[in-house]
Order: structure tokens, then C-alpha cells, then sequence
């Protein structure tokens, strides 16, 4: 390989380009976009890569977040593969679309640039902006890098098109430090994407001249139940899809993400730390230093938020023997839930409920404000200070500028 | 006429039944509409003209005009009336459901 | 022109829960009719929605879905999106929505469509009110109609809805559409020909049919064209087309029936003093000028 | 790892130059590298800051940059507003576009301060005050991050066609007035 050519392998790209070259690897056949801080980037590249011919896309501008997942959703319902993208904002006005999306059964898949959401006003990134779409019936992952970022979106439409799933998968990259950092993305070839994500075969819930039906109708309640019911098994399904895909990932691109979560350092950890996106590599820097001063500390990245990995979380927590190892668990919520927790530490509280160790919530990077190194090992700290027994506030915000 | 005809809709009987997704199947009608009405349109073969404005009109569209005569299709006739009101010839009559047709 | 013996027998809208004698229903199974088999459907909430498709009937016997209450001309546009993606031809992009649909909630998406120039049909069933919810007011309800949210005060004197009715027309000639118009369900042929105009013109096109609502409007059901008749023949609604850059106004009534004669026939309207009429009176007159000034050069 | 803080105002480049540098390093070099500016509304004129990376594994630190092993400013009237200082490492160095000697910035406290007349340079070649390029060949000659092939290859990769090859001379030109002994 001469060395022009290898620099072209070796792409130095923005979290928004590896976001929008992912998608065109996918072939999507309709786009309808609205732009919005800090997405934008992803929507003008995909705009670019159509007007060069170097995707054969429908692609056009909506009015609103809401008409764009509207149109897109339009278009799955005539059984092509589509894609939108959006950021806080725009991603609650797009709120009502999205349980219209996930309970209709489409597979869209659309990227999120986390934002945190107004008021005050700011652009920066958090994720209260997917946190506030919890329940909305899509699937969420969170990336910790553009690479994660590029690669998931070919992930998540190999998940949301199993006909055993059919259910939408919001990609969360975080807004700035994701989407407006370049690094170093692998951008697979064309021919093995195509291998991996074979042309999208909808199941019957499409318009069909031939075989009209009526779709996203009424259900009553005495039927309600049971489409519901539908909606969370297949939430379940994709627990044992998920890993099953990033393996098959693995296979044909050498990348694995360990599918639900990965457990930096957990094998025997005493001290772990959980937490979504691009904080996590920072946390698995600190856990490595942590561990040369002989603190047995781990990180644990929840890739998906929704489905929640409940049982890989509970595995972590035992060696082999069966023996519980962790003796304080913190979790970083780059949202909060007024009136209660973060989010997401509800949720492994949740989960941990039956395992006596101390658990904290650290609520962090709120609007985008950089959780530093020094906080993160703060946090460690806080976490053997609450297991040897030191009495604390069970969520804590970090980096405020007064006590609380 | 051509129109979908009342079928039998076979309910999911199990999980796996279900349809993914709230979505049916056309061209089936899972119930008749008879039970709606009070009044109901009698049609004077002999005054019908054939001027097809009742069959234009009819919200239902159960006015069947494709054989000798104009027929209506009392499964799903709701008895509106509007047909009654708009015959030019006066050939359509709203009898009380129930009392004797002559 | 259309020609009745040559309208399709087939019923594409059928054994829908629709309330007896509903104008609605019956601007929908003529739009049908024109528009045939081969067509992408999307309905938002409103009556016909609901009186269409409750798991498991579906009354249209072509493909549809129901679409998001705001958001219908964007889904249009995403279906026919996805139809030239598919490389589908000779198909229809259908959308059927009320007025609220279309003057309040919809109007955005509305706009967007036909902004956008997708070759669409958008027809708006006009019964002036929110009536699949109980009759509640909407921008297109009309001056001194009562609604269940415009109530007439016994004590206040207030006359019910106080504004005039919003006027969609004028807004998509505005946007230049390929061809919009106003239609009513008592004048079938005049309406399925527009219908027939809106599904061969290349772009957007958008029919707003007055389709009057026993229910709503309180007037008997067998009454439901007698009243849409009414509404053209006093003046209070007009059958207007825009075609390659011009308004033609089909229906130019000589004298106006006086408007008690529709108005007094329904009981959103029965509270009228004479000093209301007046006012209605004194609209009516006004947006004929306007609309003989400048479509009519009269 | 080699972290470096560039100094611009909106609209002159000083993020390109951070990530052209970023781009030479882990398209080129084999390295990795991370770049990413002030994040925020883009407004022409306004002070601006672009980051830049550079590690021989993998990059895990998504957290912002607080010390750096170089300084770039791209606009010498920044000096007036801002302590481009921060952050410096004890043997941080410090390139200033400046028509001036590097004895005029004692005051500043840096053990190693480089000046360029980088505008010069982007007035002779581009004939527009641009100094990103010629600021980032000074770099690379300063600090010897990537090589000046690398450089002039990421130039090629990022920039439209018509602006390579001038580009590519001024990356050249200031970086061999750095280069003792060599010449154009």
C-alpha cells in the first residue's frame, strides 16, 4: 500500500462524518432531515455525499423535527431503509413521532447528538435531551467514540430490521465531544457492509399495492395490551440479539463492543464506576492509573441504555466463584431526573437492589461541562471512602462550585 | 357493486398470531352497520328514474346500480335519509324500522 | 369532465361507522372513487380515522395508515419519497384530513408538502369544527357558530366563535401550488372533477370540501346536501379552482339566498340576533368584492 | 501523549491547522490523535481555540485539554486579550505569529518561545493573510510531531484541489525557515 493509500484507509474524520459515512454504508433509500446543533454537520455531509452522486438516496429538508421524523416514517411504511438525525430540542419536539415510530414497529434508525435541553438555553452536551425519551419505545446506544459511532449505526440497523425486533434504534453520540472531534475511524469497505447488512426485507406492516392494508391503526383497549405486550418482548429479544450482532461485528470488522455493556476491569474490581459515551474512555484512563496505585477499580459502560442490561449488569458483580468483589458502585448521570436520581442510576439501583454495597450517584458534564479527570478520580475516592463506611449524600453533583 | 364483503376476523389466538406492528388486513368488514337505523329507505322501483343521484350521495355508498334495478344494501344502510330528501322523483321513501312495508 | 356512468362501481370506502347522513363520509367515498385503487392513503386522527379503522376494521380498501395528527403532508412527503425510491409508478400519494388537521395542528406540515413540490394530493374535509372529539372550535370554524369551546353566553351576549373563517385558498395559492381548490359535497361532479384535476396535475395539489356535520351542525341527517347547497347559494361558501396561475371561481351566484335560509336551518347558528346576521352579512359581501375584484375583474 | 492549544479568531483557520495536524499524525505517521475546536457558536473574528492530540496508542480522553506541550497563535493582537500561557508544561514551547523578535516576549514566562512572520509568508504565497498553513509548517518544524511529508499530505487529503499545491509551498516555506542549513 503506498502511503497515499493508506492514509486513505486511515481516516481522520469528526464523530458527525464517521456518523454520516456509517450511514451511507448502509444504503439507506430515503433521508428527511431538519438541522440542528450540534447534528448538523451529519445531515449536510449526508446532503453532500447525495448531490455527488456518491449516495443514491431520496434526501430531502423538512419543515420541523417532528415532519422529519413524520416523512421518515412515511417512507418506512413503504418498506425502504431510512435514516434521520437530530439533537435535543428537536429531538422532544420529535417526541410524540418517536412513540408513533416504535409502537407502528418501524425500523428507522436516526443518530442523536446529545444536547442538553432549554431552559436555560445551551448547546452543549448532556443527555437529558435521550434520557427525556426513555420510555418512548426506542432502542438506545450510547458511543464512546467516533469509531463506536460509525460502527453502531451499521449495528443498529442490523438490530432494528430483525424481524424478531422491528423496533426503531436511536444512536446517541454526544454532542461536541463526539460529534465535533476528529479522530482516527476505520471506514469499512463498501462490499464487506453489504455483507454484513444485506438489503433491508420488511415484514408485512408496509403499504402494498397488491395487499392493501390499513397500518398504525386504532387499537382499542381490549387489544391495546397485547400490541404492547408485543413491543416489550421484542425489547427483550434484542437482549440476546444485541451481542449476538456485535459478535457477528467482530467477525467481519475486528471490532467488538461487548454488546449490551462492557466491563472494563471488572473481573475483580472492587471499586466500579458506571457511565454512557464518550465519558467512559476517560473513566477507563483514570481506572488504569487507579489500578497502579493498587485500587482495584473498574468501568462499567453501558453501551444500551433501552433495552436495559439488567442481567449482564448483575453478572459483573460475582467472580467466578460466585463471590460478590465490588464493594461500592458509583454511576455518572450526565442527566438527573428532578424529584429523584439520574436516571440512569435508578435504573442499576434498580437492578443492584438485591447486593447490599453502597451505591452513589454522581451527576455530572450537566450542559456540557467537562468531567475531568480529577473528578472522576474524586469519584473512586468518594466510593472507598463510602465503603469503609463514611457517611455521604447518595447523589452528589459534581464540580459545583459551592458545598452542598 | 364491488365492495369488501362481512367476513369472519380470526383474533390472534396466541403471541405468535399477532401481526408485528397495529396493522389489518383490507377488504374484510368485521360487522354490519343495520343495527344504526330507525328509518329505512323504501325504494319505488316504478318511480325510479335511474339518475343516480341517490347513489352519488349515499355517505355509505350502498345504493347498488349495476343491476336491473337500483338496489340498497340494508347490512350497512344507516338510514340518513339523504336519498329520501335528494330524489328528484320522489321514488324514495323513510319507513319506520319495524312497521309493515305495505 | 366526469361523466356518473363512468364513475367505478367499486366501493373503496365501505361499511364505515360514520354518523348517519355525514358529509365527511361522503367527500371520502367520492374522493376515492376518483383516485381508485392504486393509491398510498394517509388519514390523521379525526372522524374519518376514527370511523375507518379501530383494530380490526378497515373500511378503505387500500393501502393507509393513520397518520400523526400534525404531521400528514409530511408523511405524504416521505411516502412519496419512499415510492420513487421504490421506483413505483402511476400511484397516488392520498391524504385525507379534517380541518383541524389541516388549518390548526396540520398547517405546518401542510405548508412543508407543498413547499416541497411532491406530487401529492391533500384533501381537506371541511366540517368546520373539531367534531370527532365533540364539536370543539377550530380556525375554520365560521363567525357566530357555537361550539362546545365557543359557547353562546345567555348572560355575556357572546355570540359563540368570534373570528372568521380562516381562509386555506388563499394560503395555497399563495404557495404557488400546482393546483388547488374549494369544493363542496352537494355539488359531487364539480367536486370529483377538481379530484380528478388534483390527481393528474404533476406536484402538490389540495381540495378543501365543505362537508357539512348533522351532528355538529344540528341539523337532520337527510338534510346534510340541502345544507351545503345552501351554504353556496347564500354566498357564506365558494367553489374556487387555481390552475396554471389562475383563480377561476366556478359558482358566481346572481343574487344571494338570504343567509337565514342556512343559517336558521342549524342549531350552531339559532342564537343569532339580527345585529349578528348583519355582521355575517357584511363579511359575506366583503370577501365577494374582494374575491370579484380580484379573480373576476367585476 | 503531545497535547497543543491553537490561538485564532474565527474565521483564520486556527482549527484546520489543528486538525491537519491531527489528520498528518494518524493518516500518515501511524499515530493517534484527537482534534477538536472551542466549541460553539462560529463567529468571524472571535477568539477561538482548536486542540490537538497526539499519542502513539489509542486516544481514550474525551475530557477537554488543561496543559500543553505547545502553544499556537495564529494572531499576535490575541496576546493583548488572552493569556495564551495557560496550561503551559514547564517545557512547553510557545509559536507566536509576530513580525517581532522572540526577546519582545520575555515577559511571558515561557522557556521556549518561536516567532514567525507567518502572514508574511501567507501574503507572498496565497496572497491573502491565511497564516493557519504556515503556522502549522512552523510547528512541525519546531516540534518534529509529523514529518513534513506528512504534513504536505494532509494538506493534499483535506483541501480542495486549487489549494493544495500553494498551501503545500507554505507549509514548505515556513517550515524549512525553522531548518537550519536546508533550503527551498
Amino acid at each position: 500500500m503506498t502511503n497515499q493509500e493508506n492514509a486513505i484507509h486511515r481516516t481522520f474524520i469528526s464523530g458527525n462524518d464517521a456518523v454520516a459515512y456509517g450511514v451511507q454504508l448502509c444504503r439507506p433509500e430515503v433521508i428527511a432531515s431538519y438541522p440542528i446543533t450540534p447534528q448538523t454537520t451529519v445531515v449536510e455531509k449526508l446532503s453532500e455525499l447525495v448531490a455527488n452522486g456518491e449516495l443514491d438516496c431520496q434526501y430531502f429538508n423538512v419543515e420541523s423535527e417532528h415532519s422529519a421524523m413524520a416523512a421518515t416514517m412515511g417512507a418506512a411504511m413503504t418498506g425502504c431503509r431510512t435514516f434521520t438525525a437530530t439533537s435535543s430540542q428537536g429531538l422532544l419536539y420529535m417526541c410524540e413521532m418517536l412513540n408513533y415510530v416504535s409502537g407502528s414497529r418501524f425500523p428507522i434508525v436516526m443518530m442523536n447528538a446529545n444536547r442538553t435541553i432549554a431552559a436555560p438555553w445551551n448547546i452543549y452536551g448532556d443527555h437529558r435531551d435521550s434520557m427525556a425519551m426513555r420510555d418512548s419505545g426506542w432502542m438506545q446506544v450510547y458511543v464512546e467514540d467516533g469509531q463506536e459511532a460509525l460502527d453502531s449505526i451499521i449495528q443498529a440497523y442490523k438490530l432494528a430490521e430483525n424481524c424478531d425486533v422491528s423496533t426503531p434504534v436511536m444512536v446517541c453520540v454526544d454532542g461536541f465531544v463526539l460529534t465535533h472531534t476528529y479522530e482516527l475511524v476505520k471506514v469499512p469497505k463498501q462490499e464487506e457492509v453489504d455483507a454484513f447488512l444485506p438489503k433491508y426485507t420488511p415484514t408485512d406492516n408496509i403499504l402494498d399495492l397488491d395487499h392493501p392494508r390499513g397500518l398504525c391503526i386504532s387499537v382499542s383497549p381490549e387489544w391495546q395490551t397485547e400490541f404492547r405486550y408485543q413491543q416489550y418482548k421484542a425489547m427483550e429479544k434484542a437482549k440476546e440479539i444485541i451481542p449476538a450482532i456485535d459478535q457477528k461485528f467482530n467477525k467481519a470488522f475486528g471490532r467488538f463492543y461487548g454488546g449490551l455493556i462492557e466491563a472494563y476491569k471488572c473481573d475483580d474490581a472492587e471499586y466500579v464506576l458506571v457511565g454512557l459515551g464518550s465519558v467512559t474512555g476517560t473513566m477507563k484512563i483514570v481506572a488504569d492509573s487507579l489500578r497502579e496505585e493498587g485500587i482495584k477499580a473498574g468501568v462499567l459502560k453501558i453501551r444500551f441504555y433501552r433495552p436495559f442490561p439488567n442481567e449482564a449488569i448483575q453478572n459483573i458483580i460475582k467472580n467466578q466463584k460466585g463471590k460478590v468483589h465490588i464493594k461500592a458502585i458509583g454511576v455518572i448521570d450526565k442527566a438527573v431526573s428532578f424529584g429523584n436520581h439520574g436516571p440512569v442510576y435508578s435504573d442499576v439501583k434498580a437492578a443492584l437492589s438485591g447486593f447490599l454495597f453502597p451505591k452513589l450517584n454522581f451527576i455530572a458534564g450537566l450542559s456540557g461541562r467537562d468531567i475531568k479527570k480529577e473528578d472522576i478520580k474524586e469519584m473512586y475516592q468518594k466510593l472507598i471512602c463510602v465503603s469503609h463506611g463514611e457517611e455521604t449524600t447518595e447523589i452528589q453533583f459534581t464540580g459545583l462550585r459551592w458545598k452542598e | 357493486m364491488n365492495k369488501p364483503k362481512v367476513g369472519k376476523f380470526v383474533y390472534p389466538a396466541s403471541e405468535t398470531e399477532m401481526p408485528i406492528g397495529p396493522y389489518v388486513k383490507a377488504g374484510i368488514l368485521v360487522d354490519i352497520n343495520a343495527g344504526w337505523r330507525t328509518f329505512r329507505p323504501i325504494l319505488d322501483k316504478e318511480k325510479c328514474i335511474k339518475c343516480q343521484t341517490c347513489w352519488i350521495f349515499c355517505p355509505e355508498g350502498v345504493i347498488d346500480r349495476t343491476g336491473d334495478n337500483f338496489e340498497i344494501d340494508y347490512d350497512y344502510c344507516k338510514g340518513c335519509g339523504i336519498c329520501a330528501n335528494e330524489c328528484p322523483k320522489n321514488a324514495i321513501s323513510m319507513r319506520k324500522e319495524g312497521e309493515n312495508s305495505d | 369532465m366526469i361523466n356518473v356512468k363512468e364513475i367505478p362501481d367499486q366501493e373503496l370506502l365501505y361499511g364505515h361507522k360514520a354518523c348517519p347522513g355525514c358529509g365527511a363520509a361522503i367527500s371520502s367515498r367520492l374522493v376515492m372513487k376518483i383516485i381508485g385503487q392504486r393509491t398510498f392513503l394517509a388519514y390523521p386522527a379525526s372522524c374519518i380515522s376514527t370511523v375507518t379503522s379501530i383494530y380490526p376494521q378497515m373500511n378503505f380498501n387500500v393501502p393507509s395508515m393513520t397518520a400523526p395528527f400534525a404531521a400528514t403532508g409530511a408523511v405524504l412527503s416521505g411516502m412519496r419519497a419512499g415510492v420513487n425510491a421504490k421506483g413505483i409508478k402511476n400511484i397516488t400519494i392520498l391524504g385525507i384530513a379534517g380541518d383541524g388537521g389541516t388549518a390548526d395542528i396540520g398547517i405546518q406540515s401542510l405548508s412543508g408538502v407543498v413547499e416541497r413540490g411532491d406530487d401529492i394530493v391533500y384533501i381537506c374535509y371541511d366540517n368546520e369544527a373539531y367534531m370527532n372529539t365533540g364539536v370543539q372550535r377550530s380556525s375554520s370554524t365560521p363567525y357566530g357558530a357555537t361550539t362546545t369551546t365557543t359557547p353562546a353566553g345567555k348572560k355575556s351576549g357572546a355570540i359563540g366563535e368570534q373570528k372568521f373563517k380562516k381562509n386555506l385558498f388563499d394560503i395555497m395559492v399563495a404557495h404557488r401550488i400546482s393546483y388547488c381548490a374549494t369544493a363542496s359535497i352537494a355539488y359531487p361532479l364539480d367536486f370529483m372533477n377538481k379530484v380528478q384535476k388534483a390527481k393528474d396535475v404533476k406536484g402538490p395539489a389540495f381540495i378543501q370540501v365543505m362537508a357539512p356535520c348533522p351532528t355538529g351542525w344540528g341539523f337532520p341527517s337527510n338534510q346534510t346536501v340541502e345544507i351545503g347547497k345552501l351554504a353556496v347559494q347564500t354566498g357564506l361558501w365558494y367553489l374556487a379552482e387555481y390552475e396554471n396561475e389562475k383563480v377561476t371561481i366556478n359558482i358566481v351566484p346572481k343574487i344571494f339566498k338570504p343567509i337565514e335560509d342556512y343559517l336558521m336551518k342549524q342549531r350552531r347558528f339559532k342564537h343569532l340576533k339580527e345585529k349578528d346576521l348583519a355582521v355575517i352579512r357584511e363579511w359575506r359581501d366583503h370577501e365577494w368584492q374582494f374575491i370579484k375584484k380580484r379573480y373576476l375583474n367585476m | 501523549m503531545i497535547e497543543i492549544r491553537w490561538h485564532g479568531r474565527g474565521g483564520q483557520g486556527g482549527f484546520t491547522a489543528a486538525r491537519l495536524l491531527g489528520m498528518a499524525a494518524a493518516q500518515y505517521d501511524e499515530c493517534y490523535a484527537q482534534a477538536f475546536p472551542s466549541f460553539g457558536p462560529e463567529r468571524r473574528g472571535a477568539p477561538v481555540l482548536g486542540f490537538t492530540r497526539i499519542d502513539k496508542s489509542p486516544i481514550h480522553d474525551h475530557s477537554k485539554v488543561y496543559e500543553c506541550d505547545y502553544v499556537v497563535v495564529l494572531d499576535e493582537s490575541l496576546l493583548e486579550t488572552i493569556d495564551v500561557t495557560q496550561g503551559i508544561k514547564p517545557h512547553g514551547r510557545l509559536l507566536i505569529n509576530t513580525t517581532k523578535k522572540q526577546k519582545d516576549f520575555a515577559k511571558l514566562g515561557v522557556s521556549e518561545i518561536f516567532t514567525i512572520d507567518a502572514t508574511a509568508i501567507a501574503l507572498e504565497i496565497l496572497h491573502q493573510p491565511i497564516t493557519n498553513t504556515a503556522m502549522f509548517g512552523a510547528l512541525v518544524a519546531i516540534s518534529g510531531i509529523v514529518s513534513l511529508e506528512a504534513a504536505k499530505i494532509s494538506i493534499s487529503l483535506s483541501m480542495a484541489p486549487k489549494l493544495v499545491e500553494k498551501n503545500q509551498m507554505v507549509v514548505e516555506k515556513a517550515y524549512y525557515l525553522f531548518k537550519q542549513g536546508a533550503s527551498l
